[in-house]
């Protein structure tokens, strides 16, 4: 489909929509219509630093450009939609540009999207030099040619999914952005690099590089782990979320990994697997995603508070949002019967057939290992959303604001209900969800190995459960309605009310694994004690914890240092001022043109 | 389906039923009774916790006021779970009709019992008071050490059997090798799981290492009687697992009539149950922070059962 | 005969030009510079009556009333108005300056094959165009004052006039009268340039204008 | 009729109204309203270059170069002359010293200035090309001392004296193609299209000599680095329409220069060396602009540093000879270039500084400034869907088609650098929440002109076709090669 053939010199403005387009343009709806039915409410506690108007241009431009990317047919149209969708999300970013941190985060963001465009242009290039098209289905790279343009397209693309070492700006910007913005960003806009990479690596041959499958395999396991142990660390409830997006995109990096191994050693069904396994995934951790960034907006709007430590207690005030969030927080840990289970549980399975195919040794021990691995990351998510979702929403609240806090807006707790509903739909569901990606994965071979692969009977589980929840309940009822049970205050051993300092905080939650896995980021916990006669009567006990992220600290940092340092010192010296210097050079340039020019 | 195969099956489930109702609370009163012998007391009698569930069922509940929804329904949540797996998971070697097996994949059941232990946690941290989120931090710190090697030994388990579905893994004769690795690494796990000796002091209460009574420290009533029955099941699920790989090495145990064979089901749980008391008798219970180098034992064990298993497959 | 006259007045500018890279007194080097113009404008006689071109002396003529007297004149005055004398130069060493000027004009001489046209009779003449180009620069950048910077700009374009002199069969007229026009127009925008630097930062010195820098 | 002496009438007429100081009151508007007269003017003239046709008469030649090129320099003066008639005025309130006569001197010099921009691209004669050339250079040399403070005395000296440096060694490159003619009789020519028409029998080493020496002078005026040195000194320093008529236009007639001895050097078989010297020298051009980029203090001199990275730009257009990219991309910066320059005016006047660290918080302030900053900071650095996105594409894919593999990585990284750069330095004068300007202006009125120029190259940018690049091949045909 061709709208104006005259457009952008040689490329054409040419969209080419198939099934998987059909795919993610559903995501960017799915995930896109709660936020946009939450923004309103939400943005009326901002309405006094951020002008509305321009956050309604970008959030319309960012979803036209989301739209652009996945239905681009050619690499320049596909550029353009890529960078108009990078600077309506910066805009985003930048929307409360009066906190120098969200200013500081808009930077961050802009340059790890650029340095990502570079690559890509650069990948692309090459590809329009190797091909002589720019559509992407006339591209057809095979052989050692192939490694460079797709290496530097798969880096450009890391970049923008936020796939580890790639990922450091994710965690900074999304947090920046208004909730439904980050939940657009972290749900859907990080996404689209994964409909590239499948696009262009996994389902036509448009580039064949044995060596990615095993990157990223590699890749996604590390950003999986490396996400999910740092959202343990997090006090910010949406810096949390953002580093658990780095830990989905990881598994989604997997699936992908384990589909292109299965291309690799022509095992049709294992290719079929790990594309349905990463696509079902996506499309699961676009809703939940949202629906948690939702529910963490909820709780901004409504308590002005973002720090965890400070919140609690909002079961009995937001109980809407509670409820919405505790879907999406089981859902996001992959607990059945909802969608996150189906899909993760397809990885497993795709993992499981690698160890059972699998041509070497290595490989299938490999695999059965990153089953375990998964099964780490999932205990750890749990963890962490356990950790989130208690010191949040349970227990006394930790001040007085979150005290105060009342139910968010109709529009915001429907924009919640409404993914809450869908995360249980798609896991009972998942059988007719395979039937949708069937037509996806068809282009890879037959589809009904794929819906043989799918043996658990999800739907049949879920119904148990709700009968027996329900027989439970009701017989608990009957029960009570002789003795009914009688309110009393929590057990406090007996030294007077316990008051909300009583309580375990995010931080102490989350000691136990941190310390186990301190030697990943130097994780320090100091305590002191003040006060004459400490040993047995202190007056102030304090413990603080530490820690550092090596990847910032000993690569980013130093490398950005210094070369802003040094781009200092070539001005200063080359631009110092006398007149007399810029003469020299002219000669100096002119021996130079001399010695080319006439030798 | 012939009248042989009816009969067949109706046996199996009145025999499933029996095991749900009565195994659990037994397997808990054997091991209490087995472990006061340890420790040279004369111990409550054998059905006690049968007169618990009584007692608990009889008693007045009491929720704390901060408790919400979650705290109110955890309990049913946890032991519809529980049930759940128990009806499916093959853990006296009793296997449902071959229809039911994709209903028992291993990853399924595990994520299910996952989902009771989420829940736990929530409550325990709902009530606001300090043991619940001792407790449940230190849960959620075991059970990331203990799925792990869980998912790997029954990974390398099902690499045999070229299945998920445990039905298929335990209806199929597997490599002694694997089924001994994979089984002692199960039997710590479960230790862990269940928060036993030596990872947890199930009978302790006032004292500031335990993790599950702390979590369930606030319930009382009805809700406590659901919470302990949940428990016996998974202690029976986990323990039967384990005992069912362990004799997968027992090369004869497939070929054993029905009733042979459960009843060695039986058997392997009662030695393991009592062993466990054993153990708890003469054990000390571990430093918190030595659980993990403990757990490390499991993971090992499975690991190798994994290489194993990829070498032969 | 012409040739080897042309050759050596050629070589008497260059010859000037090096040692105005030596001599610190302004009214010197201007003078020095109005020297090798009037030597130029000679050459350009030279020519003339060789190729019987009346064009050549009108050139003579012209540069030699610009060149040789208008702008020398002009920046003379324009040093008593700001009553300066010398340029001690930026090393504060003339002979360093003089002895590169010596290796400018030796290296020129060693590019004449390079830069000579093969057909023109007098090649040296083209070495010593280059050279006085050099040499040109050596003075803008060995001299403190934008005066003395002014003088070696006007060298370079000497080098280049006589490049075109000599090596070329005959610019266009227009055209060399448009150039010399416009390097008078230059000086002239130059000089007032200067004063206003003169005025306002109480000197011509260009390396204490290192305001704008980075 | 001679196209040159039809387009410079108006510019004449507003030099010569410049020399009566009592039309102070008025010329702003006048030169204003003449330069909008010029625009049909101009549109008329160079139809007929769009249809294929060159006039040539007089030494003169209206071909498609020439025509593309007068185009952006009325463009450009245009923009300039309407804001100057706003931002002028306004800064004189501010300064006691300014006397009619200088205020009038202004007008003058600018029209004879914009004259000889217009004869650049329009002569064929290499002798008058750089006698047009130096006196733009002169002409221009007081309108960057304008405002008479120091500093722009200095920016004046030394981008007096640089560039006539530049330019002498321009003048002794052209002396010395001009004598590499000896070979056929008839004397020399000068003019382009007979030198490329008998390009086989001129002396190749001379006139590879002659080109290393016009490079050198015009690369000099265009600002090719390390030759770039005056340049950032004199935008900051001149007043900002000035700045804007500089960098719009001026660059561009350099690079014209340099694009027509090019074109004799591919008639004359030398294309490898044309590409050895200008494919090297535009990547490192803007590799150096976008590093010096990095570290930025003054609003002025960062639109200058970026005006030296997409010199180096163009530079690599000539150098893979793709003249209708180094058309498109010079009317893309152009535009851009000069809507910034001209919001720079008006942001410098309004709060009376040029220095980041103390601007701030404009969007806030005076939000039509600000956004209009930051799409033009957006712009400038290549973002789509700006006109400069989709010149530099075509660039890079052709200069990669070409082989230059090395120049393209470079030039990515140097883009890359710049946008992030130029963005941060943007942000930090548009974002945040600074203090209000010192002197309140009718922001909406001085946002115009910048606007429209934005607008434009949108539309440039979406206006792309093959019917359009097919119109640009054969005005850069026209030019010679490509």
């Amino acid at each position: 489909m061709s709208l104006f053939p005259w457009f952008l010199g040689d490329a054409g403005f040419t969209f080419a929509v198939d099934p998987l387009s059909c795919w993610f343009l559903a995501i960017i709806g799915v995930a896109g219509l709660p936020a946009l039915i939450f923004a309103p409410g939400y943005l009326q506690h901002l309405r006094h630093r951020v002008s509305l108007s321009l956050v309604w241009v970008a959030l319309i431009l960012l979803m036209i450009s989301m739209a652009g990317v996945v239905m681009a047919a050619n690499a320049i149209l596909f550029l353009v939609a890529w960078e108009v969708m990078a600077l309506s999300s910066f805009a985003l970013v930048t929307a409360d540009h009066e906190r120098r941190d969200s200013r500081r985060a808009a930077i961050i963001y802009l340059g790890a999207t650029r340095a990502g465009t570079a690559f890509l242009m650069i990948g692309f290039l090459w590809a329009h030099h190797l091909t002589g098209s720019w559509v992407f289905s006339e591209w057809g790279i095979s052989g050692t040619g192939a490694l460079a343009p797709a290496l530097l397209i798969f880096a450009g693309l890391a970049t923008k999914a936020g796939c580890w070492p790639f990922h450091l700006w994710l965690p900074i910007a999304h947090p920046a952005a208004p909730a439904p913005v980050s939940a657009l960003m972290s749900g859907v806009m990080i996404k689209t690099a994964i409909y590239v990479m499948i696009r262009l690596f996994v389902l036509d041959n448009h580039f064949v590089v044995p060596l990615l499958g095993p990157i990223l395999l590699v890749l996604g396991a590390i950003s999986a782990f490396w996400g999910v142990l740092f959202a343990l660390l997090q006090h910010d409830l949406k810096r949390l979320l953002a580093y658990h997006s780095v830990e989905n995109i990881g598994i989604i990096l997997m699936g992908l990994g384990v589909s292109l191994l299965g291309r690799q050693h022509h095992l049709p069904l294992l290719e079929q697997l790990g594309l349905a396994a990463a696509l079902f995934h996506t499309l699961n951790h676009a809703i939940f995603k949202s629906l948690l960034f939702l529910g963490a907006g909820a709780v901004d709007a409504c308590t002005h508070l973002r720090d965890i430590e400070k919140l609690g207690g909002l079961v009995h005030r937001m109980p809407w949002t509670t409820g919405a969030f505790v879907t999406g927080s089981a859902a996001i840990c992959a607990l059945p019967p909802l969608n996150g289970f189906a899909s993760e549980w397809l990885l497993y399975q795709g993992f499981f057939k690698l160890a059972m195919d699998g041509p070497s040794v290595g490989l299938r021990f490999g695999a059965l290992l990153l089953m375990g691995w998964l099964a780490l990351i999932g205990a750890l998510a749990i963890a962490c959303f356990v950790k989130a979702v208690g010191v949040v929403f349970l227990g006394n609240p930790r001040s007085r604001r979150a005290e105060r806090a009342t139910e968010a807006g109709r529009g915001m707790v429907v924009a919640q209900v409404l993914p809450a509903v869908m995360c249980i739909a798609l896991g009972v569901a998942a059988p007719a969800v395979l039937g949708q990606l069937g037509r996806i994965t068809s282009r890879l071979g037959d589809p009904s190995l794929l819906y043989h692969a799918w043996t658990i009977p999800l739907t049949l589980i879920a119904l148990l459960l709700a009968c027996t929840v329900g027989g439970l309940a009701m017989w608990v009822a009957a029960l009570s309605r002789s003795l009914p049970a009688r309110r009393f205050i929590t057990w406090e051993c007996g030294f007077g009310d316990l008051g909300p300092r009583t309580q375990y905080t995010a931080t102490g939650f989350a000691q136990p694994i941190s310390r186990i896995f301190g030697a990943v980021y130097s994780y320090t916990v100091d305590i002191n004690v003040k006060g004459r006669n400490r040993r047995y009567f202190p007056d102030k006990v304090t413990a603080e914890t530490a820690h550092e992220a090596y990847l910032e600290t000993k690569v980013y940092t130093p490398l950005l240092q210094s070369i802003k340092r040094m781009a200092g010192i070539f001005l200063m010296r080359l631009q110092a001022g006398s007149i007399h210097q810029y003469l020299i050079y002219m000669a100096l340039m002119l021996g130079l043109l001399f010695w080319v020019g006439v030798s | 389906m012939g009248g042989g195969e009816l009969m067949n099956s109706l046996f199996l489930s009145v025999l499933h039923l029996i095991n749900l109702l009565l195994l659990p609370l037994l397997l808990m009163g054997i091991i209490r009774k087995a472990k006061a012998v340890m420790q040279n007391r004369i111990g409550a009698p054998l059905l006690q916790p049968f007169y618990d569930m009584a007692k608990f069922l009889h008693k007045t509940e009491t929720i704390s006021e901060n408790a919400g929804w979650i705290f109110i329904w955890t309990p049913r949540v946890g032991l519809a779970v529980a049930v759940i797996a128990a009806i499916l998971v093959p853990w006296t070697g009793v296997l449902l009709p071959p229809g039911w097996a994709p209903a028992t994949n291993f990853l399924l059941m595990l994520y299910l019992l996952t989902l009771g232990k989420f829940f736990t946690m929530l409550a325990a941290l709902d009530t606001g008071s300090a043991f619940g989120g001792l407790g449940a931090s230190r849960e959620a710190t075991i059970s990331m050490l203990a799925e792990p090697a869980l998912i790997i030994a029954l990974g390398a388990l099902a690499l045999g059997a070229g299945s998920t579905d445990l039905m298929a893994i335990y209806s199929s004769p597997a490599s002694p090798f694997i089924a001994l690795l994979a089984g002692a690494g199960m039997v710590i796990t479960a230790l862990a799981e269940l928060s036993r000796m030596p990872v947890d002091d199930p009978t302790t209460h006032l004292e500031l290492t335990m993790v599950h009574e702390a979590m369930i420290l606030e319930y009382s009533g009805r809700s406590l009687a659901m919470i302990e029955y949940a428990t016996a099941l998974r202690t029976c699920i986990f323990f039967g697992l384990a005992v069912q790989t362990l004799l997968q090495a027992w090369p004869v145990f497939h070929a054993l009539p029905l009733l042979l064979h459960y009843a060695a089901s039986l058997l392997g749980l009662v030695v393991l149950g009592i062993s466990v008391a054993v153990a708890e008798g003469i054990l000390v219970k571990l430093k918190w922070r030595s659980v993990p180098n403990f757990l490390t034992f499991a993971v090992v064990l499975s690991l190798l059962a994994a290489v194993i298993a990829a070498v032969q497959s | 005969m012409n040739l080897s006259q042309i050759d050596i007045l050629a070589a008497g500018v260059a010859v000037l030009a090096v040692w105005m890279c030596g001599v610190t007194c302004l009214k010197m080097q201007v003078w020095g510079l109005s020297g090798q113009t009037v030597l130029l404008s000679g050459i350009c006689v030279l020519l003339g009556r060789e190729e019987a071109a009346t064009g050549m002396f009108i050139l003579a003529l012209v540069v030699f009333s610009i060149k040789a007297v208008g702008i020398p004149v002009f920046l003379s005055k324009a040093a008593e108005r700001m009553d300066i004398t010398r340029d001690r130069g930026i090393y504060n060493n003339s002979t360093q300056a003089l002895l590169m000027g010596c290796g400018l004009l030796i290296l020129g001489y060693f590019m004449t094959p390079k830069v000579a046209v093969p057909t023109m009779m007098n090649q040296g003449t083209a070495g010593m165009a280059l050279a006085l180009i050099f040499i040109g620069m050596l003075l803008m950048v060995t001299r403190r004052l934008a005066l003395s910077q002014i003088v070696g700009f006007l060298t370079m374009e000497n080098g280049i006039f006589l490049y075109g002199l000599t090596q070329t069969s005959g610019m266009p007229l227009l055209m060399e009268m448009g150039i010399l026009f416009e390097a008078l127009v230059g000086v002239l925008i130059a000089g007032l340039v200067m004063f206003r630097i003169n005025r306002s930062f109480e000197h011509i010195d260009v390396t204490d204008m290192r305001g704008l820098r980075h | 009729m001679n196209p040159f002496l039809l387009i410079s009438v108006l510019p004449l007429s507003m030099a010569c109204l410049g020399l009566f100081p009592y039309t102070a009151r008025w010329l702003p508007r006048a030169g204003a309203i003449i330069f909008l007269l010029q625009l049909p003017v101009v549109g008329w003239v160079c139809l007929p270059a769009f249809s294929g046709a060159s006039i040539a008469c007089g030494g003169f030649l209206m071909d498609g170069m020439g025509a593309a090129f007068t185009i952006i320099t009325t463009l450009v003066a245009a923009a300039a002359l309407v804001q100057s008639a706003l931002l002028l005025p306004a800064a004189r309130l501010e300064d006691s010293k300014m006397t009619d006569r200088r205020f009038c001197l202004f007008y003058t010099l600018s029209g004879i200035f914009i004259l000889a921009m217009y004869a650049v691209p329009l002569v064929q004669h290499l002798g008058y090309l750089w006698i047009a050339i130096e006196a733009a250079t002169l002409m221009s040399a007081p309108l960057i001392n304008y405002h008479r403070s120091r500093n722009s005395l200095e920016a004046t000296w030394k981008y007096l004296l640089l560039c006539s440096v530049g330019i002498a060694f321009a003048l002794f490159g052209t002396v010395i193609i001009f004598a590499a003619q000896y070979a056929f009789t008839g004397g020399g020519t000068m003019m382009v299209s007979e030198l490329v028409a008998h390009a086989a029998n001129l002396d190749p080493r001379l006139l590879r000599l002659g080109f290393v020496f016009c490079l050198l002078g015009y690369g000099t005026k265009a600002g090719i680095f390390p030759l770039h040195n005056w340049l950032p000194d004199a935008y900051s320093e001149a007043p900002s329409v000035v700045s804007a008529m500089l960098s719009g236009a001026l660059l561009n007639s350099a690079l014209v220069a340099i694009w027509r001895l090019s074109q004799i050097m591919v008639a004359a078989g030398q294309i490898g060396l044309l590409r050895q010297l200008l494919v090297p020298a535009g990547a490192i051009t803007v590799i150096a602009a976008s590093i010096m980029l990095v570290r930025q203090h003054d609003l002025k001199r960062m639109l200058a540093y970026s005006s030296v990275e997409h010199a180096g730009l163009l530079t690599l257009a000539i150098g893979i000879g793709s003249g209708k990219i180094f058309i498109l991309h010079a009317f893309n910066h152009s535009l851009v270039k000069v809507a910034l320059f001209l919001l720079a005016g008006g942001v410098v006047h309004a709060y009376g500084t040029k220095a980041l660290s103390r601007l701030g918080g404009i969007l806030k302030r005076t939000p039509a400034w600000g956004i209009a900053l930051m799409a033009g900071g957006f712009a400038i650095a290549g973002s789509p869907p700006f006109g400069t996105f989709i010149s530099e594409w075509l660039l890079l894919r052709d200069a990669f088609a070409a082989g230059e593999v090395v120049a393209v990585a470079a030039v990515v990284i140097g883009l890359t650098i710049t946008l992030i750069a130029i963005t941060t330095h943007m942000g930090r004068a548009v974002f945040g929440n600074g203090h209000a300007p010192a002197r309140n202006v009718a922001v909406r009125t001085w946002t115009l002109t910048p606007a429209v120029l934005l607008v434009l190259s949108l539309l440039a940018g979406v206006a792309i076709s093959p019917p359009v690049m097919q119109v640009l091949s054969m005005l850069a045909g026209q030019g010679g090669g490509s």
